[in-house]
C-alpha cells in the first residue's frame, strides 16, 4: 500500500492553482511601492486535495511511535499521549500572544508557573527557567551561567569544562559556544567517569564539568557525590544533562548529590512528541548558587497574580518571548496526569524493561559493562565477522521495529543503544527480543539479508556519500 | 495507570528474567539516603480533570480568537487553513524522531526538503536549513557564523531598530566573545559608513522592528566591499511582494517564520528559517537535507553534510543545535504548499492593503499620526495620552490596539505599533478608530 | 477554486480529446429552458470568513462544555478520551467508502469486527451488525424484523415509558403496516398478560426513558412461550454494570451507542446498535462483517451475509439500509477499547454513585421529591413550581437541570428528568441543590 | 512499510491494563443492587498506546481519498475539504444537547434554516428535511411521503412503485419497506427509461416512480419531463433519487423538470466524509405537493429566531431528533466556500473529467451507450477472454489505485462504474487512464497478474463464500 515514489510539491504544481480561498479585500487598494518588489516568487500552485493527499503519503513514509516500537537509545520514544495534544489546541492558548502584557496573560503565567515549581520538585532545584527550546539550549543556558558565576566572582581563568568521553555532541559544542574550551575525561572500566583522569584534569582553569546522569551508557555514575566534590573542590560547578531523567525521575532528585545546573528535555522525559526533530523544551533548573543567574524572564507569583520577570542576574533572554509554550502546555498535562507516585512508576518501569531487554539480549550482543542497566543499555552488533550495527539496525526495518541508536556513544565500539521505555508493554518487548535474536542467527547464516536491508521501504539504502559530496538542498526542476 | 502496560503478573515475571527479587534491587547505584525523595507535587488527575483544569486556566487569557486584534511586533495573527494542523498532527509526524533511519522516515525528510526548496526560493538564497529554534536565534547563530569566519573581524553592525528582544538574545550568545555590537540608527545604505576593516557582519532588518521597509540597493555590495558579511532578518510573508533579500545581495537571510501557518501560542514554538548563498553551505549551521538516489536509482532525501554537526564535530561543530523547530517547519511547508504562489502573494497584498487602509483611517483620528516611510503590515501611531493607557483601555473592550512602544523604550510612552494582517475587517479597524478617538477624549 | 484542480489549459485539452467545444455541450440533454438557473445562493467566501460565521452562530447555543449539565433523556454527556475523535479522524478512516474492496480496507473491517465482537459481548448477544442511524432507527427495524418473521401476528407491545421519540419513529415505520402497538405500563414481567399468539414481540426499555432498571428475570421465557421475540432497548454505559440483555434471554437487542465516545451533537450523528442472537442471524438488517482467509491463509475480514441487503435483495432485501453511521460506530470501537472492561465498569460506577448522590441531596431540598425505584443515572425529580419555569431560570445561571417532563406529556408540569453522569462533580450537584431551592421559592 | 498483520484487540488484551484514567469518586458509594449486575463484562484490557498504535496500524490499511485516487462509481469520492472538519470540531455544535429548547439552540437551528433554505434553492423545492440520516433513510421519507398523499386523498389502491432496472438497490427495497410492490421499468437501448413500459406500468394502482436522474449509467434521462407526465397522469408521484446531484448542480434544479420529492445525499455531492460508510445526510426536498408531509421536525424562522416544527401533515418523525447534525455542519460550510457559481463549476467540471476518462477508454472499455455521459460513465471489463471485471478491479489495487464500481448497475454485464469526480487533477485522471490502458494490455499478455492480483496488500483475496457459508461474526478466543 503507498509504494509509489511521492512527487515533490514542485512537480505537484501546475499555474493557477491554489489550495484555500482567501477573503476578498474589503478595503481600498494603495498602489504597491514598485522598486521594491520582486519579479517572481517560486512557489509551488497546488490544489487543496493535491496538498492534502501528499502529506497524508508523506506521512505513512514515517516509522514513529504510533505505528511501530521505536527503541531509539538516549531519545526517550515514550508514548506521547493524546491528552497532551487536545490540551496543546485549546484555543486560549493558542491565541495568546506574548507581548499583550501581564494582566491579559494569567493563564499563560499560572501554567509556566505551575510547571516551574513541578520541575523545580522533581529536580530539587531553587529556581527554574523554562526558556530554552530544546536540550541544547538548556546546556548553553547553563555553561553561561557558570561562566557569568565565575566571572562575576572575578574569577576570569576559568574557561575550561570537563567533558566525559561518553557525553553526547552537544556539550563539548555547547562549551564552545560559551566560549569555552573543552577537557575530556575518559571513563573507566565500569563505564563510570574516571575518578583519577578527573582529578588530575582539575586545575584553577576548570569552569565545571558537564555530567549526564545517568550516562550514555545507561549506567547511573555511581561516584556522583565523588565527581561533584572533586569538581566544587578545584572551584568548578557542576553541569548536569538531564537527557536521561527518564530513568530517575521520584527516584533521585539530581540537585540532592550536589549538581548545580541541569536541563531536562521535556521531550524526552515528560512526554511532548518528538515531531521528526523538534521542536523541544531544555528547561533549566539550578541550585541556590546559580538561580539568579538563569536565562529569563521566567514567571513569578505575587499575591494573587502572576508576572514575567528577570532573575536577579541573569545571564539574559536565549529566545525571543518564553519558551516553546505549546510544548510547556504538553508537558504540564502530562505531569498533571501521572503525578507524585506515577512519575516514580515510569522511572521503575523504565528501567525494569531495560534491564529486562538487556537480559535477554546479552548472550547474544555483547554487552561491554556488566551491571545493571538505568533505563538503556549499550550493546555491540559486531559479533559475527563482516557485519555491522548498521546492518542489524536495517534488518530491524524489515521486521516493522525502528532501529535503536547507533554508533553512539562513541567510546563503545559498533555500538547499539536500546532503550524500551516504559510504555511498551511486555508482548513489545518479547517481540522486539525474538527479532534480535532472529537477525543474530540470520548473521551467521544468511548475512545477505543483513547486508541488503532494508528490503520493503519506499527506498533502500541511500548513498549519503553522494548526497554529501555534491549537496542537493534545493529542489532544481 | 494507562501509560504503563506492564501487569503485575509481567512484572514478576521480568524481574525474575532479570535475576532480582525487587525493582529496588536496580537502583542500588544511586546514592541511599537520598533515593526515594518525597517530591510533593500531587497525586495523579484523570484526563477529564487535567482538560477542566487547563481549559479553566486557558480562559483567562485574552486571545486573538475573540478580539479584535492589532498585535503583532514579532507574533503575528495570520490565517492559518485548517488542513494545515489537521495533517501536521498525523501521528506519523508528530511523533517521530529526528530522520536518523532514512529508509523509514521519507515522509519527513521530503518535507523537510520541500521546506528548504521553498524557503530558499522565498529568501532569494541557496540552502535554507531545517530550522532553528526561532528567528531570534537564527539570527544570533547567522551573526556567530560571520563572527567565525574570520575572529579578527570583531565588530557587529546591528540596526538600532531591530526587535528588542533579538538583540537581547544576540548579546546572550556573544556573552562570551570579545565583541564590540554597534548599532545604528541610519538607514542601510547611508550605515555602510560604519564598515571597517573589522567588520564581521551588518545586520539588516526587513522590515526593521517597526514595520518599515527600506530600500536594499546597494548595501551588499557595500558590506561586501568591505570584507563582511550582509545578513538580513525578514519576515517571510513581506516576501510575498517584496524583493527577496538573497536577490539584494544578502549572505545569510534569516527569518521567524511563525506567519507561516502556526499559530501564536504565546510565543513558542516559533520557527528560526535560515538561509545561505552556496560559498556558505558548509559553514551554515542547523541540519541539512539532500537528495540523493538508493542503489535500485530511486530518488530519496537524507541528512547530510552532517560532518558540521556537533554529534559528529563535537567541540569543533558549527553550532550545537540538534533537536530544532521540526513539526513547525513541518506547518510551514505545509502551509507554503497550500498558499503557494498566488496565495501567498494574496495573503501579502492583503496585508498591504489593509494596513495602509488602517494607516490612513487612523491618521485622520484627531490627535493621532502615523509615522512616515513605507511600511508593510505594521506602523507606528503616535498618541495623544500615553499609549500604555490606550492599550488598557482598549484591551478590556477586546481591541487590542497594538504594542505601546514603552514596553521596550522607556521614553517612548505616547507610541503604539498597530499591526494589521488579512485577518483584520475593514469593520474592525473603524471601530479601533474610533475606540482611539473616544480614548484620547 | 482550490477545490477543482483543472486549469483553464487543461480544460482545454479535455475538450478537445472528448470532441466538443464548450462545457455546455456536454449539457444538452438537460431540457434548455431550464437549464443554468440562478439558484440565489450568494457567492463563495473564503474559508476565514466561513468558519468565522460559524463561530458565532455556534457561541449562540447553550452548551455542556461551559454549564453545569444534568440533561440526558437520551443525549448524554460523557467523557470522550482525547485519542478517540483524534484517531477517528484520520483521513484514511475518515474519507473510505464503505469497505466493498476488503484487500485495502482492512481498517475499517477489522474495525468493524472488533466493535461487532465488543458489542455482542456488551449486549450478550451472537452478532452485532456495524450500525443503524441511531437508538430510535435500530429498534424500529427490529420491530419490524419481528413483523416480518410472521405477518400474522400484528400486535406489538411497547414500553409506555419508551423514549416518546422512539415510539414516534416505530409509528412512522410502521404506517404502511396494519399493526396494532399497544403500550403496556406495568413492570415487564407483569405486562407478559399482555401476550396473545398475535404478539409479534414485547418491546422492553432497561433503563426506560426516565432512567428506572426493571428486573427483567423470567420474562423472555413468558415472551418466548407465547411465541413472541423478546427485544430489549439498552443504554450501553450501564450494561459495564448490569445484566446483558442477550443473558436475560433477549432475542433482539438494540441501543443509543452515542454514549460511547460520541459527543452530542445537538441529536447526530449517533449510533444505532443492534445485536441478535444466532438463530436470527440471517433475518438481521444491516451490514455485517466477518472474518476468512486468504488464498495464502492469512486472517482477513470481509463484508458478509449480504444476500440479505438491497443491493444483492432489491425489494425483498431486509432492510433498505445502505450507509450507516460507519465513523460513529469507530469512534465507539475506539472508546471500548480505550475504556476496555475496567474503565466502562469504572465510568458506569461512577454515574450510579454520582446519581444516586444527586438524587439523595436533590430529595432533601424542600419542595423536592425523587421517583422511587432502582434507576440508574436518570431520575425524575417532582418539583413544587412547574418544571418547565425552574429550568429556565438555571439554565440562564448555567445550570441546565435536566428535562421538564412538560417537553412530551403535556401534563406532567412538575417533574423534571434528571441526568447525572462522571462528568458532573460533587460541587456541581450541591450547586443544583441549592439553585434549585432558590428556584423553589 | 506496516506490513505485519494486526492483532485484534481481544488479543492485545491483557488483565488489569486500562487505556484511560478516570476521576475519582467525590461522592460517597451507594451499594449496588446484587441481583441485577453481571458477573462479566468481556471486553479487551488495553494501555492507551495499544490502542493508539492499533488504530494508527489499521487505519494503514485502508484506501481513502485522502491517499488514493478513489473512482468509486455512484459514490462521489470527491475530495472532503478539511475546513468541514475544523466546523464541526467546534464546541458550540459538539457539546450542544438536542432538547434544551430551541431558545438555547438558537446556532443549531440557524445553520439548519440556512442550509434547507440553500438545498431548497439548489434543488428548486418547497421545503425541506434534514432529518434522513442517508439516502436510503431520504427514501422512506418521500415513499412514505407519497403514500401518506395518496391515503389523505383516500385513493388508498396506489400501492405500486415503479422502479427503473438500472436503480440502485435502496430503491426496491425502500418500497417494500414502505408497504410497496415494486415494478420494474426496463431501460431502453439509450439507457434511459423505456417509455413504453412506462406507460403501460401506469396503471390506477402507481403511486408512483423513482427515478434516478443523472441514472445509475451515469446518463441524463433525457425524457425526463415525459416520464414526469406520464406518472403524473397516472395519478403518481416522481420521487428522485439525489445520489448524482454532482453533476447537475446549478445546471438543473430538479423540481423544475417536475421531481415531487428528492434526496440529496449531503455525504456525496456535498463533501462530508463517508466514514468508511457513514454517517450521510439523505436531506429531502419537496414541491409545494409534498412538502406539508416532510419528516419532521424541520426549523422555522419565526420573526428573528429559529424554532422546530413539524410540517402540517407529516410523516411523522424518523429518527430521534434532528438528523445527523454534525454532517449539516460540514456540508453548510462546504456551499458556503463554493457559493453559487462554485456549485455550477462542480458539475462542469464533474461532466468534463467523466467524458474526457471515457473518451480516453472508451476505445479499449466497452461502453454501451455511446452518449456523453454525465458525472460518471459504465463501461464492460470482460473484453477479453477469461478476464473478469473483478481482475481488473484488484490489479489496479496493484496501482495504487482504488477500484471503480463494480457489477453495478446491474443491466451492464460485467460493469465498471467509474466517477472521476471534479476534485481530481488532469495529471491524476491521465494516470488513472494510462494503468486502465496497461492493465487492459495484460488482461492479454499476462492474465494470471489479474487473476492473482491484488499483489501487495495485507491480504491478498479472500474467501468470501466461506465466509458466508459459516459466519464469524465475533472474535472467539
Ligand atoms: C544525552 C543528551 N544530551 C543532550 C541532548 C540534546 O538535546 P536536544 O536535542 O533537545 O538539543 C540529547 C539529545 O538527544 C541527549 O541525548
Ligand atoms: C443511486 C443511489 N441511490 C441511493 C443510494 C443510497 O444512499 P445511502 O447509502 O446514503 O443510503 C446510493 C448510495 O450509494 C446511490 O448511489
Amino acid at each position: 500500500m503507498n509504494k509509489e515514489p511521492e512527487l515533490l510539491a514542485y512537480e505537484l504544481s501546475r499555474p493557477g492553482r491554489i489550495g484555500t480561498v482567501l477573503p476578498q479585500s474589503d478595503v481600498p487598494e494603495t498602489p504597491l511601492p514598485a522598486s521594491l518588489l520582486r519579479n517572481e516568487l517560486p512557489l509551488p500552485e497546488m490544489d487543496e486535495l493535491t496538498v492534502v493527499r501528499h502529506f497524508t503519503r508523506l506521512s505513512q513514509k514515517n516509522f514513529s511511535i504510533d505505528t511501530q516500537y521505536y527503541p531509539l537509545g538516549s531519545c526517550t520514544m515514550k508514548y506521547n499521549p493524546k491528552a497532551n495534544e487536545a490540551a496543546a489546541a485549546m484555543h486560549g492558548w493558542k491565541h495568546a500572544h506574548p507581548l499583550i502584557g501581564d494582566v491579559y496573560s494569567q493563564g499563560s503565567l499560572e501554567l509556566m508557573y505551575n510547571l516551574q515549581e513541578m520541575l523545580a520538585k522533581i529536580g530539587g532545584f531553587t529556581g527554574v527557567s523554562l526558556q530554552p527550546a530544546a536540550g541544547a539550549h538548556g546546556e548553553l543556558a547553563g555553561v553561561l551561567m557558570i561562566r557569568a558565576y565565575h566571572t562575576a566572582r572575578g574569577d576570569t581563568k576559568r574557561t575550561k569544562m570537563l567533558i566525559p568521553d561518553s557525553a553526547h555532541g552537544t556539550n563539548p559544542a555547547t562549551s564552545t559556544m560559551a566560549g569555552m574550551t573543552v577537557e575530556t575525561i575518559p571513563s573507566d572500566a565500569d563505564g563510570d567517569v574516571d575518578i583519577e583522569a578527573l582529578k588530575k584534569a582539575c586545575d584553577e582553569t576548570v569552569a565545571g564539568i558537564m555530567i549526564t546522569n545517568p550516562n550514555t551508557l545507561g549506567l547511573f555514575e555511581k561516584r556522583i557525590r565523588e565527581i561533584v566534590e572533586i569538581v566544587h573542590r578545584a572551584g568548578g560547578l557542576v553541569y548536569g544533562d538531564g537527557a536521561n531523567l527518564n530513568a530517575i525521575t521520584g527516584i533521585l532528585r539530581p540537585a540532592d548529590v550536589g549538581i548545580d545546573v541541569m536541563h531536562f528535555n521535556l521531550h524526552k522525559t515528560f512526554s511532548t512528541p518528538h515531531g521528526g526533530g523538534g521542536p523541544g523544551v531544555g528547561m533549566v533548573g539550578a541550585g541556590v548558587t546559580l538561580a539568579p543567574y538563569l536565562p529569563g524572564p521566567i514567571v513569578v507569583k505575587k499575591d494573587n497574580h502572576y508576572a514575567l520577570e528577570m532573575p536577579s542576574k541573569s545571564i539574559g533572554r536565549l529566545k525571543a518571548f518564553y519558551g516553546n509554550f505549546a510544548v510547556l502546555v504538553r508537558a504540564y498535562t502530562y505531569v498533571r496526569m501521572v503525578g507524585e507516585e506515577g512519575l516514580r512508576r515510569i522511572a521503575e518501569n523504565a528501567v525494569l524493561n531495560a534491564n529486562y531487554v538487556k537480559a535477554k539480549l546479552e548472550q547474544v550482543y555483547p554487552v561491554p559493562y556488566k551491571r545493571s542497566c538505568m533505563h538503556e543499555f549499550v550493546a555491540r552488533g559486531d559479533f559475527v565477522e563482516g557485519i555491522h550495527t548498521l546492518d542489524i539496525a536495517k534488518r530491524l526495518i524489515d521486521y516493522d521495529i525502528h532501529p535503536p541508536t547507533i554508533y553512539f556513544p562513541l567510546i563503545v565500539p559498533e555500538a547499539i543503544m536500546i532503550e524500551p521505555t516504559e510504555t511498551e508493554s511486555k508482548e513489545t518487548l518479547d517481540r522486539f527480543i525474538e527479532v534480535m535474536l532472529t537477525i543474530a542467527q540470520e548473521a551467521k547464516t544468511s548475512p545477505d539479508l543483513l547486508h541488503d536491508a532494508p528490503h520493503d521501504t519506499p527506498v533502500s539504502r541511500l548513498d549519503e556519500v553522494a548526497a554529501a559530496r555534491n549537496p542537493v538542498l534545493c529542489y532544481r526542476g | 495507570m494507562p501509560f504503563i502496560p506492564t501487569t503485575d503478573a509481567d512484572r514478576e515475571e521480568m524481574l525474575k528474567t532479570i535475576g532480582v527479587k525487587t525493582i529496588d534491587e536496580l537502583f542500588t547505584d544511586i546514592p541511599k539516603d537520598v533515593r526515594y525523595p518525597r517530591l510533593g507535587i500531587g497525586k495523579g488527575l484523570s484526563e477529564l480533570e487535567v482538560l477542566r483544569e487547563l481549559e479553566s486556566m486557558a480562559a483567562k487569557n485574552t486571545t486573538a480568537n475573540s478580539c479584535a486584534w492589532f498585535l503583532g511586533a514579532g507574533a503575528y495573527n495570520h490565517f492559518i487553513p485548517s488542513l494545515v494542523p489537521q495533517l501536521a498532527s498525523r501521528g506519523e509526524f508528530l511523533t517521530a524522531y529526528t530522520p536518523y533511519q532514512p529508509e523509514v522516515s521519507q515522509g519527513t525528510l521530503q518535507a523537510i526538503f520541500e521546506y528548504q526548496s521553498m524557503a530558499a526560493n522565498l529568501f532569494g538564497v541557496d540552502a535554507v536549513n531545517a530550522s532553528h529554534y526561532d528567528g531570534a536565534t537564527a539570527l544570533a547563530e547567522a551573526v556567530l557564523m560571520a563572527y567565525r569566519m574570520d575572529e579578527n573581524r570583531h565588530e557587529i553592525l546591528l540596526p538600532a531598530k531591530l526587535h528588542p528582544e533579538y538583540k537581547e538574545v544576540i548579546r546572550t550568545y556573544f556573552s562570551a566573545f570579545p565583541v564590540t555590537i554597534k548599532e545604528y540608527t541610519e538607514a542601510p545604505l547611508a550605515a555602510c559608513s560604519h564598515l571597517t576593516e573589522h567588520t564581521a557582519c551588518m545586520v539588516i532588518a526587513y522590515p526593521d522592528f517597526e514595520g518599515y521597509v527600506a530600500d536594499l540597493t546597494g548595501v551588499a555590495d557595500k558590506v561586501h566591499e568591505a570584507g563582511a558579511l550582509c545578513i538580513v532578518s525578514t519576515d517571510p510573508i513581506m516576501l510575498g511582494l517584496f524583493k527577496a533579500p538573497g536577490e539584494l545581495g544578502a549572505d545569510i537571510v534569516t527569518a521567524e517564520g511563525q506567519a507561516l501557518g502556526n499559530a501564536m501560542n504565546y510565543g513558542g514554538p516559533f520557527l528560526g528559517m535560515f538561509g545561505v548563498k552556496q560559498p556558505l553551505i558548509r559553514k551554515m549551521p542547523g541540519r541539512l537535507v539532500g537528495e540523493t538516489k538508493d542503489k535500485a536509482g530511486r530518488r530519496g532525501f537524507v541528512l547530510t553534510l552532517s560532518a558540521r554537526e556537533q554529534h559528529i564535530r563535537r567541540e569543533k561543530a558549527v553550532s550545537n543545535i540538534c533537536s530544532n523547530q521540526g513539526l513547525v517547519m513541518l506547518q510551514a511547508a505545509i502551509y507554503l504548499e497550500t498558499m503557494g504562489k498566488n496565495g501567498l502573494q494574496a495573503v501579502a497584498k492583503l496585508c498591504w492593503d489593509k494596513a495602509h487602509y488602517a494607516a490612513d483611517v487612523l491618521s485622520r483620528v484627531p490627535g493621532y499620526a502615523v509615522q512616515t516611510g513605507v511600511f508593510f503590515k505594521e506602523f507606528v501611531l503616535k498618541t495623544p495620552v500615553p499609549a500604555e493607557a490606550i492599550a488598557d483601555k482598549l484591551t478590556r473592550r477586546c481591541i487590542v490596539p497594538g504594542l505601546p512602544l514603552s514596553r521596550y523604550y522607556k521614553d517612548r510612552t505616547h507610541e503604539l505599533l498597530v499591526c494589521v494582517t488579512e485577518m483584520n475587517t475593514k469593520q474592525q479597524i473603524d471601530m479601533l478608530a474610533e475606540a482611539l478617538g473616544e480614548a484620547a477624549r
